[in-house]
């Protein structure tokens, strides 16, 4: 789950870390009126849960409410990158001395975790680290390790800090790696984290991600689940307990399985045809998982025919069959269902389903069932 | 042979008084796998399919001389269940649970490290040697006993290639499901050199997807492997894999697309397919040109 | 500091370990109310900081109105072991089927922690320790560690436990050392430990001692710390900021180190006189602790002289010199006040006490001090 | 020569800008110390008492070469701040501060044995070497350069003693005070054998009192000392030291008070004082009678 640049920075300043002065709000008007707070300047964001906003004109200064309009004439209601734009942070200006780079994120390459810092943030980071990779600070921390303020600030001193300064990011790196582990975070990031004229530090921005599986353990971030930035049929997929990713096509795919997915959507697409979505069903199946799965490829009222593709090992495959002919007949539209299922169970479940009239392949070709799929559509048309 | 789950194992099941340890332990023992003994903390002195419950792992060693487990406990319990195997003495553990938190697995993982310990998984359908057992979850009519060593990311396209491979009328020595989650307890080298020293390999088939580094990571084992590895890739047309701020990029530079996978491989002397159905095929060239140990040695 | 009973029983039942069920009462008429939801039969327990209440007799069964009042006539307004009898707790009387003993404790030897555990609990443990020390289950735990609840599970097994009672066991000695090194504490302990005839556990009593240099640190025993059970004199010294503990003599002592007052003890008494308390005044001293402490250790009216002892390294001896003048003048009463002081600003000091009339020992010999003690109270009498 | 502190120590002060830190720097420095440098995170680049201060202790190290660290840091944070001399590389530390939590002290014991760092305290008055350098808080003019080594319990307690030993013309190789809280950084077996081996201690005088069982170490270790070791425990009078709940029984039996202390110390051949004022008459003692080094090799 990622947080909004505004929620991060709730958890930032509650971890004692400072963070502008800010107003979340939802529409012009509200924003006008927090205006007012800010003695003439203000910056304006779009939250959204993804980068980028900054080189599109997502975050701009406002001297006027002149400025205000024009930039909720050009957000409100709009799309980035396929977030709708529904909220927006005012914040106070910084009197910025110099913009760093500070983060710490799950590095599956090493089985750990890394800590970069670069004196030279903002938006061109990756720039920074591509071509002077010997400006950029980055530290493994291995997992059953505890590393203190003094580790931190031992590597920072080697980039020419000293002083206040230097003890200011060390003591933020070890709240950073604490609030890490100790939330089950997968990323923190503060870009730009912003040094103002009298040497405080401030964090201008905030990318905080955290891991899904950690979640039960974490009441904070419960609250936070509720409010998550996704869609209203990525919601229900949550709800149901299966992955749901909307894609642009007509065909609909269930798999018991991310890579059997990816596997028929390449497949779908190869044969000329194009994938309106993928649902990823996971470990336990039961009837009502797959009746609901149903349901929800087919809301996109795109979707002209669904692809269930099903291994059965820790999946009931009897259920499976039961959910899939429960979830076709309570359809409210005619929408051509084709299922390939192997596995524990197999001949019970294909039984279900030739009974029911749901085409069903029998073996473990999935270049097959696209081929059923054409075969069907062809027909069809 | 095969590796890693050979004759010489005798597994345990953790959580194996659970609904799906249960289930599964019927289905395991049923494929002929070595269980010799459950373990359930505080259902100690019962029986699940006729094998023996005990309180702790330990036991299981000291009186079975177990030395694999497979772990069926409920995620936010699976770290520890690992770190008791581990501390037990047990050398191959498969973790099937999905959704353990990824700092749970960092700990595994080096406690497992650290104790020269195979950890395969978390979110792993687990590993079968097709003639001698399974431990996991996969349906054990998908695999064929044969001399190719199957890798996978994923535990249903993993049957799905098994399906071809027996179709033309090979089989598997051992599938290993390494896992689907971003953290893996063992490396991918580390079963691709097993395989490499394995008699009853001939050739390593490898299938992957978009994002991460494991394919890359195997892709810079394979150039010093003996035997030919034949790799796939899924999801050309699946939404690139979002990168976790500035960091992600910081620090996995141009790794993680199809492209990058897929040249790293070729690079390094990997056949790769462009389709599932052509894995066959490939299989049956290397079979066709020229004896597999003669490949393997004018690798050397 | 030392929690009751019933405070400890508190921090055990919101760590989720059973306790019975339970009501605290300063007086008979609240008891006798009390004993009204317990079914006509209770137990009645003086609740003090200290062991061996049980074979004293303030441990008791109640059945009736009468017991109660039996039970008040032999405790209210009495001492336990130099501690007033202040606080009463009434417990539901538990359908015991056999009492084990489980605790967590410092073990300086080690330089760890220890966790021991017996199938034989109660109040002859120590006996049994002694006895039959095979069935006493002792593991040191090192610092450096993190001990799981499997691996108190294995050795818990090889003291004949299986099944539900083993988990429970070993659950119950995850969540004790957990909350052992969480709450800085020094020792936790559950003695008898009650399996009741269902098979569940309860802690029928608790003994919980907190590391006071962690308390800064747990807000939950800063309010604990108002309510710690100890003597005005003692509230008074841990206010001043040292320590202060009583004797039965008539001569009071104040001195810069635990070591020095133990010593100067020994010699008054080997002298013939006894020593009334001792006040120790650890490192940070100021005019005003000395001040303060010159008050305190003559509030006991039977101190008829102090022998003050001072070394001074990160004491200033002037400012001890100061505080020691204006505590003297400031009394309401004479009291013999004879000094000693070496170190850092020894002339000053020493300079100060001479104009002020205070004799001062200008060696290292704590004999001469209880000397000149002994000169000047002859002449006084 | 003497122990632990000697010509070769370069010490540095943690904590060296409080107001205590840079007072005993001065003190310290004063004394004729080799203090080389002080450290307190945020302020270096300044200077204490024409100390240059760093930011942190790697820097002194690699700067300095500093090799002991004496901690002037507040109880709250001193911990990290011996871990972080620890792993910079120091081999001795001396923690000054009382109040330390005693988690935090079982760490930083832990850690310092792990690395071989020999940590006096914590709740020292520290180490001098009379003539060479103090690191801590002992006034200087308490104690004489001579051939007795002092360990103390008790920080004042080894004021007194040492002051009849230089009445009575001799005076200290070097005096340690071990540190007043129930847990210790080093082992008294850790200075006894230093002494031992020390040319320049001729007798050990260890300064001890009631509670715990250092002195009952101390016995066990002095059975195979060579060099003669006197004792005085202070507290004959004193309250008995609460025992922790039964568990304080069942860990220590009878060990602790005065009586079991003594006797320990006289089955291991250690000559006990009564009072200390018989000290000095006691060394008198072992010099009159015979030549030291005869005394060692007697024993050995």
């Amino acid at each position: 789950m990622k947080l909004l640049e505004h929620q991060g920075k709730q958890f930032l300043s509650s971890w004692d870390i400072p963070v502008p002065r800010g107003i979340v709000v939802k529409t012009k008007e509200k924003a006008k009126e927090a205006f007012h707070e800010f003695n003439g300047k203000a910056v304006l964001k779009i939250q959204v849960p993804v980068g980028g906003r900054g080189k599109a004109g997502g975050v701009k200064l406002v001297n006027s409410i002149n400025d205000i309009d024009e930039f909720f004439a050009k957000w409100q209601g709009r799309d980035f990158k396929s977030f709708p734009v529904e909220t927006f942070l005012i914040e106070e200006i910084l009197n910025i001395k110099s913009e760093m780079y500070i983060s710490i994120a799950l590095n599956p390459k090493a089985g750990g975790l890394i800590f970069i810092f670069s004196r030279e943030g903002g938006v061109d980071i990756e720039e920074v680290a591509e071509k002077t990779p010997e400006k950029v600070l980055k530290l493994n921390l291995k997992p059953t390790e505890e590393y203190k303020e003094y580790y931190f600030r031992k590597e920072l001193r080697k980039f020419g800090l000293k002083g206040k300064i230097l003890t200011k990011l060390s003591r933020l790196a070890e709240k950073l790696y604490l609030n890490f582990k100790k939330n089950d975070l997968m990323l923190v990031e503060i870009n730009p984290l912003v040094i103002v004229e009298k040497g405080e530090i401030f964090a201008a921005d905030s990318k905080i991600e955290v891991d899904d599986s950690g979640i039960f353990r974490h009441k904070q971030f419960q609250e936070f689940r509720e409010l998550e930035y996704i869609t209203e049929l990525e919601k229900e997929a949550q709800d149901i307990g299966v992955t749901y990713v909307k894609l642009d096509g007509d065909i609909g795919i269930i798999a018991s399985g991310a890579g059997l997915a990816m596997e028929t959507i390449d497949l779908v697409n190869a044969a000329g045809y194009k994938s309106a979505n993928f649902l990823e069903t996971g470990g336990g199946i039961t009837k009502e998982l797959i009746h609901r799965s149903v349901h929800l490829v087919t809301k996109d009222k795109n979707v002209r025919a669904v692809i269930v593709s099903l291994y059965g090992g820790v999946n009931p495959l009897v259920e499976a069959a039961k959910g899939l002919v429960s979830g076709k007949q309570s359809l409210d539209r005619d929408v051509l269902i084709i299922a390939k299922a192997l596995g524990n169970q197999q001949e019970e479940c294909w039984k279900i389903l030739e009974e029911a009239g749901i085409p069903i392949l029998k073996n473990h070709r999935s270049e097959d069932i696209v081929e059923v799929l054409k075969q069907r559509l062809e027909v069809a048309s | 042979m095969s590796i890693l789950l050979t004759n010489d194992t005798r597994a345990i099941i953790q959580g194996i008084t659970g609904r799906i340890g249960s289930i599964q332990a019927m289905w395991m023992k049923k494929y002929g796998t070595n269980i010799v003994a459950g373990v359930t903390p505080g259902n100690g002195g019962t029986e699940v399919e006729r094998i023996p419950v005990y309180d702790d792992v330990f036991e299981t060693v000291e009186k079975h001389q177990a030395n694999a487990s497979v772990i069926f406990v409920p995620a936010p319990f699976a770290k520890d269940a690992v770190l008791e195997a581990i501390d037990a003495g047990i050398k191959l553990i498969v973790c099937v649970p999905e959704h353990i938190p990824v700092n749970d697995t960092l700990i595994m993982r080096s406690k497992a490290q650290e104790k020269g310990v195979i950890l395969i998984g978390p979110n792993t359908p687990g590993i079968i040697s097709p003639g001698i057992g399974k431990l996991g979850i996969m349906p054990a009519n998908m695999f064929n006993k044969g001399r190719i060593g199957l890798l996978s990311r994923s535990g249903t396209l993993s049957y799905e290639v098994a399906g071809y491979i027996n179709a033309a009328g090979y089989g598997q020595s051992t599938m290993i499901g390494i896992g689907g989650d971003p953290i893996r307890g063992a490396d991918i080298s580390v079963y691709l050199q097993q395989f490499d020293e394995d008699p009853d390999t001939d050739i390593v088939v490898l299938v992957g997807e978009i994002g991460g580094s494991v394919e890359e990571d195997a892709a810079n084992y394979a150039k010093n492997m003996k035997k030919p590895v034949i790799a796939f890739i899924a999801g050309k047309n699946a939404p690139e894999g979002k990168k976790m701020g500035h960091a992600g990029a910081i620090i996995d530079g141009k790794q993680g697309t199809v492209e990058s996978k897929v040249k790293a491989l070729k690079e390094a002397g990997v056949i790769v397919a462009d389709r599932i159905a052509e894995i066959p095929e490939l299989i049956n060239k290397l079979y066709e040109n020229q004896n597999i140990s003669e490949i393997a040695s004018a690798k050397e």
